[in-house]
């Protein structure tokens, strides 16, 4: 026993990876668990989070909590973001050392993609879709919930590695065979296969679960041709999901058993094969980006309109395109290893391919531009993030289409050139057009708007920081420099541009900054909404109901005969009809689902074992598979999910909204 | 809000870019017939994107001027537009058109840099290590590490490998870059149109001392290239195995030669035998492959 | 179960028909003995064609293949009753990509991972 | 304004509907079922992808010769096709609604997926004792988990339809048990179709590459 204690502190803070960084990180934590239990416990807070958030099914809220969670990320991966500007600001700067940069940049990616822009993504999915086409949830809730704890607590995993143990430090490509126990003794590697196995599963329930909500749960009369794009949007992403994430559990999963059960996939000693680990992960990656931006021009669609007060134009190419993109992200993996010699005929195909793409995304910027045209334009803080964006995403766009030129790529690859290219797409196309969701639907979601003043200026912070940081770096790319180095020499003349680059980094920064405040101050100070149509200009069904939406949604379901139902409801109430409110005989009894603590103590065990797991303590990794069947077959014998509101409560509570019709 | 005085910095930029560090921009500056064709590719095709942006920036700009929400603004309102088939099909074809323009010499340069242009082009095989380059010259029966000396005005054929994780052997000024890969050799031939001095360094990242793997390359004539591999052949030390044993350490190293090396350690390595010692160790104890 | 309200079907979309449900309720599970006895044939014949080496092997490799997705079929028809569906089966758009992707990935990867380096 | 209008006819026609799509809940429940089926299936596609690629990777192993035993896995195929009789005819008896006529085609499913367990963790002894381990080479890897991964399926369905039998005998044939027989035969069936896969391509086609 007495040498237990002295192992387990080896083994989760082994002194090779103690440095500054991580022993702040570590007091931070502790500091800041501490202080939100305090503070808990002070306001007795406690049983009001799990009733009201921890235990919900309630999609509306498990958005909200994806939505905390995803600017959470959205800091601890900006700021990684900016310690890696740091130390590329002048040559040979060690601000950080190569070991902490390379777990710095690993990370920076790695949360960028899978625990910020996936949950900002969910978290529009969840308090948009089902307002949109008239349903009272999704169609699995508690999946639902179990999906946002999987994620989270996959993500809590995730930012523990930095605290004990070690993080990952191989690229969030995570190729072996430098992932190989081999080369890579710490556990960092293990951290990054489990936590991403853990959250994939939740996004590909998600996915399914939303696919369905959309097949089977549309409003009676929204057709597919009637559906609003951000829906769209949505169904295509789910597909995409549906599709991509299980190459990339069993990449992840065949990566893992390499490492923890002696297999050879991928090593060499046995006749592994490193490249078809590299084949299964971008069979993965590339729809993953695609998952990424699609959602965005979802939201673009619906600012676009709203803000130019004019119909979508040409609506049945964009969804033609969209679909188009989502069948042809499948067939363009290759492109990220033209230079792995898979041979011309290979590379030809897939360079074509990637080409072949540019052009429903084409047809997308083109429909956009003319929605604004003949419309009239009001200048939002939303309709300002969509017109940052046809600059930066056509750009980098077009640099893409760049790097599909297969032989061009030959130089291009892993240079700076690519990262300029999938930080102007990540950027300017994802997390702009999420930005745009979230201040458009935030009155939505809580009632009032963000405040525009405020928003405005994080917007020209963020927005204009973007060009000084990435577009040097295009010529940084041309320059020779290549990726993932954690500092360079002299005499290459990478320093003014480099420079440049993360001066631009500090004021995306101070952009993100403003954007923090302005939440913190808007919670204060921002008027009520009371109509539900806090734009005034809201088109789809989601306006049609009061803000923040009543637990039930609709207190009936409407009929929806028309694309942009809401727009044309009000233009019918101009026109003297009787608006189509719900009628108090109309209204019934409505289930609703009942909170469950399953999904959270189901993330909680899967959290468990997952960490024995990572350091492979089998009994600790048992115990928490054992929690998780458990926890599955309990939930699987109960029977009683529903509660019912009579329609006496669904009434009061309308007409306390002023929302009955005679 | 408008677009255009958002450009404006970048302009700026972009001029001082262009004229104070042009002479960096090694994969502007080509120095080879590949890095040439693979510079022509780029360029065509930043031509064509050249367009196409500047195309969509005008459409938007205009757009966002005339119709802005403003008191008297005279331009027409016309909320219930729906579409415009015509236009709607030429976003279809046009972007086709000028894609074709890019992809029908991305076709032809992909078939024509997988061949050699040389019947029996002088081979280098290259194989990287953590963190280092391994340059073997079979023909010559030299070797160097991290110095890379190729004669000038005619085409080198690389195979390379790896014994270590992942790295990408690339020299932008002469071309493009191929994975060097443990258990596979992936060939790249390159050529330097004249002497000159010029730097590699790996793309692909390998670990902690990944940001050490430069490696010079120097091409000389080829009778200066004979008397280079002649002249190490005398004067350098041989390769021993145990040398490489020590080259495969997770260390960096300066520049090395040898006068010659032993004859198993790339065909061995290119089956994935010999990944950081391993099975390298049994099979050198093996007299049959000795 | 969900509120009173919500027993509606969304309308069948123009162009989809093929996705129509199609149901049966026979007395006798004559179908299943049929598909029983089908999947037996199909198992059997492949593993004769395969001992025998009726053909050049990879022709053979590809008829049994065939043979194998034959069997699919069957299972999906017969017992899986995959035309069923309360509404639009859209299950059916999905189910067909992912045979179709399934595939795709498995060629391509070994296409891909052949690794023809053109440089010769 | 309101959906009432469309609720007389659509209840009215749902009446036609089998037991098990009659709830509109549940039937929603059926589609989300065969989309999870959609991912299993691309699973097992990147798991054969991953086989196909590997499968001359033998290093110092054992070929695909001289691991498969072509008798085993016929008879591992003959139960499996029969079991997805069995639980057709389960199927069948639950739409003729005669429960306990259910009951005893799924036990016996439940025993032929048991058998088929049994005999391939007798296979898979056997290797593992003279030496033939998933860590011997990338080949041996591959056939492991992809063998492994089907069987492992097969025995969450043994526990799944352990625990239908006995939701049954509590609740009898309700909306919820029907739909979850319904999606359990799914699932079944489904594993089903991948051993004929396995079949074909690693048993039969070991014998011809
Ligand atoms: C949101 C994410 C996103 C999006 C949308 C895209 C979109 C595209 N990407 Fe990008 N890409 C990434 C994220 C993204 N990418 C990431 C993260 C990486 C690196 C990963 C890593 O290695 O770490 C990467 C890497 C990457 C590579 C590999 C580079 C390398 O490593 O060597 C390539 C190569 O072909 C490529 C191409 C493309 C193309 C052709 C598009 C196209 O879809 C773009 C289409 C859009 C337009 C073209 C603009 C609008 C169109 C018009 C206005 C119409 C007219 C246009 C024409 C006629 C051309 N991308
Ligand atoms: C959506 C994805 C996304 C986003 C938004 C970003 C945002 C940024 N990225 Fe990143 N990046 C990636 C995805 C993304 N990146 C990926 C996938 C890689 C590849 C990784 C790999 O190679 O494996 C990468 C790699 C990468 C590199 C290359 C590293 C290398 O190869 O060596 C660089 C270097 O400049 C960089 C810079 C930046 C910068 C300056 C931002 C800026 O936009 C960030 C702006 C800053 C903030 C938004 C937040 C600032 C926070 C604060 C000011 C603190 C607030 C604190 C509290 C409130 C507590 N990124
Ligand atoms: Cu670039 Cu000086
Ligand atoms: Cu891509």
């Amino acid at each position: 026993m007495p040498s237990f204690v002295p192992y387990l502190i080896h083994t989760l803070f082994p002194p090779w990876v103690r440095r500054p960084t991580e022993i702040g990180a570590e007091i931070m934590m502790v500091a800041g668990g501490a202080f939100i239990v305090y503070w808990l416990l002070k306001y007795k807070k406690l049983q009001w989070l799990w009733n009201e958030w921890l235990t919900t099914v309630d999609h509306k809220k498990i958005g909200i909590m994806y939505l905390v969670a995803a600017i959470i990320m959205l800091a601890r991966g900006g700021l990684d973001a900016l310690m890696l500007r740091t130390n590329l600001a002048m040559p040979t700067l060690h601000f950080i050392n190569a070991s902490e940069y390379n777990e710095v940049f690993t990370t920076h990616g790695t949360i960028m993609v899978f625990f910020m822009g996936m949950p900002l993504i969910f978290a529009l999915f969840n308090v948009v879709v089902p307002l949109q086409i008239g349903s009272r949830d999704v169609a699995f809730p508690r999946l639902n919930a179990i999906s946002f704890w999987l994620f989270a607590f996959a993500a809590a995993l995730f930012n523990l590695s930095f605290v004990v143990g070690g993080s990952p430090n191989a690229g969030w490509t995570a190729y072996p065979p430098l992932t190989e126990l081999a080369f890579n003794h710490t556990v960092g590697e293990n951290y990054y296969f489990i936590s991403l196995l853990m959250t994939g599963i939740g996004t590909t329930i998600t996915g399914i679960n939303f696919l369905v909500t959309i097949l089977r749960m549309r409003a009676p009369g929204m057709t597919f041709m009637k559906m609003p794009l951000f829906t769209w949007a949505t169904l295509n992403t789910s597909a995409l999901i549906l599709f991509a994430f299980p190459p990339f559990t069993i990449a992840l999963l065949e990566s893992l058993l390499d490492r923890v059960a002696g297999t050879s996939f991928f090593t060499l000693s046995h006749g592994g094969m490193p490249m078809m680990y590299v084949n299964l992960f971008w069979l993965f990656g590339h729809p993953e980006v695609y998952i990424l931006v699609l959602p965005a021009f979802g939201v673009f669609s619906e600012v676009v309109a709203t803000f130019s007060r004019k119909k979508l134009f040409g609506y049945p190419s964009m969804v033609l395109s969209m679909t188009a993109i989502m069948v042809l992200a499948y067939g363009t993996w290759v492109h990220h290893f033209f230079t792995m010699g898979a041979g011309p005929a290979v590379n030809v195909f897939f360079g074509l391919s990637t080409m072949l793409i540019a052009i429903p995304t084409g047809v997308k910027v083109f429909n956009w531009i003319l929605t604004m045209w003949g419309g009239r334009l009001t200048f939002t803080t939303p309709m300002l993030y969509f017109l940052a964006m046809i600059p930066t995403f056509v750009i980098g766009g077009a640099t893409g289409v760049m790097l599909g030129a297969v032989p061009a790529d030959y130089q291009f690859h892993n240079s700076y050139f690519v990262i300029a290219h999938f930080h102007q797409v990540l950027i300017g196309g994802t997390v702009f057009g999420l930005l745009a969701g979230v201040y458009y639907w935030w009155p939505k979601m809580f009632g009032y708007k963000l405040n525009d003043r405020q928003g405005k200026w994080a917007f020209w912070l963020f927005a204009g920081g973007f060009w000084p940081t990435f577009i040097p770096q295009y010529w940084l790319g041309l320059e020779g420099m290549t990726r993932r180095m954690y500092t360079y020499p002299f005499g290459l003349g990478w320093h003014t541009l480099n420079v440049i680059s993360t001066i631009g980094g500090f004021i995306m920064g101070a952009g993100f900054l403003v954007l923090a405040s302005n939440v913190l101050y808007s919670r204060r100070h921002q008027e009520r909404d009371e109509t539900g149509d806090a734009w005034g200009n809201g088109r789809t069904l989601e306006w049609s109901i009061p803000s923040p939406a009543p637990e039930y949604n609709f207190a009936v379901i409407p009929v929806v005969d028309e694309r942009d139902w809401w727009w044309a409801e009000k233009e019918r109430r101009q026109s003297g009809e009787r608006p189509a409110l719900p009628r108090p005989e109309d209204i019934r009894p409505i289930a609703i689902p009942k909170n469950t603590p399953v999904p959270i103590l189901l993330g909680a065990a899967f959290f468990l074992g997952a960490f024995g797991l990572v350091f492979t303590w089998w009994y600790i990794a048992l115990a928490g598979l054992a929690g998780v069947f458990g926890l599955l077959i309990y939930s699987w014998f109960q029977y009683d999910h529903y509660r019912i509101l009579s329609a006496g409560e669904v009434r009061e509570s309308e007409e306390l909204l002023g929302r009955l019709g005679a | 809000m408008r677009t255009w005085a958002k450009r404006i910095p970048l302009a700026l930029l972009l001029m001082a870019v262009l004229a104070g560090c042009g002479q960096h921009a090694v994969m502007l500056n080509p120095a080879g017939p590949v890095g040439r064709t693979e510079l022509n590719l780029m360029v065509l095709a930043s031509v064509a994107m050249a367009i196409v942006i500047l195309f969509v920036l005008v459409l938007a700009t205009v757009a966002v001027v005339r119709f802005r929400d403003k008191k008297g603004n005279r331009a027409p309102y016309t909320p219930q537009v729906e579409g415009h088939k015509v236009l709607e099909v030429l976003w279809f074809i046009i972007p086709a058109l000028i894609l074709t323009v890019i992809a029908v010499p991305t076709v032809k340069d992909t078939f024509a840099l997988a061949k050699v242009p040389a019947k029996n082009p002088l081979v280098v095989d290259v194989t990287s290590l953590d963190w280092k380059w391994l340059f073997e010259y079979p023909g010559q029966k030299v070797a160097t590490v991290n110095h890379l000396v190729i004669p000038a005005g005619q085409p080198v054929l690389f195979k390379i490998t790896s014994d270590a994780p992942m790295n990408t052997f690339w020299i932008p000024q002469l071309g493009g870059m191929e994975y060097a890969m443990p258990g596979r050799v992936l060939p790249l031939w390159l050529e330097s149109y004249k002497p000159g001095v010029y730097w590699g360094h790996s793309g692909q990242f390998s670990g902690r001392e990944f940001e050490k793997m430069f490696f010079s390359v120097r091409a000389v004539t080829p009778a200066a290239f004979s008397s280079w591999a002649a002249h190490l052949r005398k004067t350098a030390p041989p390769m021993t195995v145990a040398d490489y044993h020590r080259l495969l350490q997770f260390t960096t190293v300066g520049h090395l030669s040898y006068s010659k090396y032993p004859a198993f350690t790339f065909p061995s390595v290119t089956h994935g035998f010999t990944l950081k010692g391993g099975m390298y160790l049994l099979m050198h104890n093996n007299p049959a492959h000795d | 179960m969900h509120g009173g309200d919500e027993q509606h079907e969304t309308a069948m979309e123009p162009g989809f028909e093929f996705i129509r449900p199609r149901f049966e309720a026979p007395k006798f599970p004559m179908h299943q003995v049929w598909g029983y006895v089908a999947s037996l044939v199909l198992t059997f014949g492949a593993l004769w064609m395969t001992v025998n080496r009726i053909m050049n092997p990879s022709v053979l490799l590809g008829v049994v293949l065939a043979m194998a997705v034959a069997q699919a079929a069957l299972q999906l028809g017969v017992f899986m009753h995959v035309r069923e569906s309360r509404g639009p089966a859209w299950h059916l758009v999905p189910l067909g990509m992912a045979f179709a992707i399934g595939i795709g990935l498995v060629g391509m990867s070994v296409w891909i991972m052949m690794f023809k380096s053109g440089v010769s | 304004m309101s959906s009432h209008a469309l609720d007389g006819k659509a209840k009215a026609s749902h009446q036609e509907l089998p037991p098990e799509f009659q709830d509109q809940e549940e039937s929603i429940k059926i589609t989300g079922f065969w989309l999870f089926i959609v991912t299993d299936v691309l699973i097992f596609a990147s798991l054969f992808a991953t086989y196909a690629v590997l499968v001359n990777r033998v290093a110092a192993g054992p070929t695909p010769a001289q691991v498969f035993q072509l008798n085993t896995a016929l008879i591992e195929t003959l139960i499996l096709l029969t079991s997805s009789f069995t639980i057709g005819i389960a199927i069948w008896a639950m739409r003729q609604n005669r429960q306990r006529m259910v009951s005893w085609w799924l036990a016996l499913t439940v025993l032929l997926g048991m058998a088929f367990v049994s005999i391939e963790l007798v296979e898979f002894a056997g290797d593992v004792a003279v030496g033939w381990g998933w860590h011997t080479s990338a080949f041996l890897s591959s056939f492991f988990l992809l063998v492994a991964a089907h069987g492992t399926h097969v025995t969450m369905g043994i526990i799944w339809a352990v625990a239908l039998l006995f939701q049954l005998r509590r609740r009898g044939l309700t909306t919820v048990t029907r739909r979850k027989l319904y999606t359990f035969s799914l699932y079944w069936h489904f594993l089903d179709i991948m051993w004929v896969f396995i079949f074909t391509v690693v048993y039969l086609g070991g014998r011809l590459i």
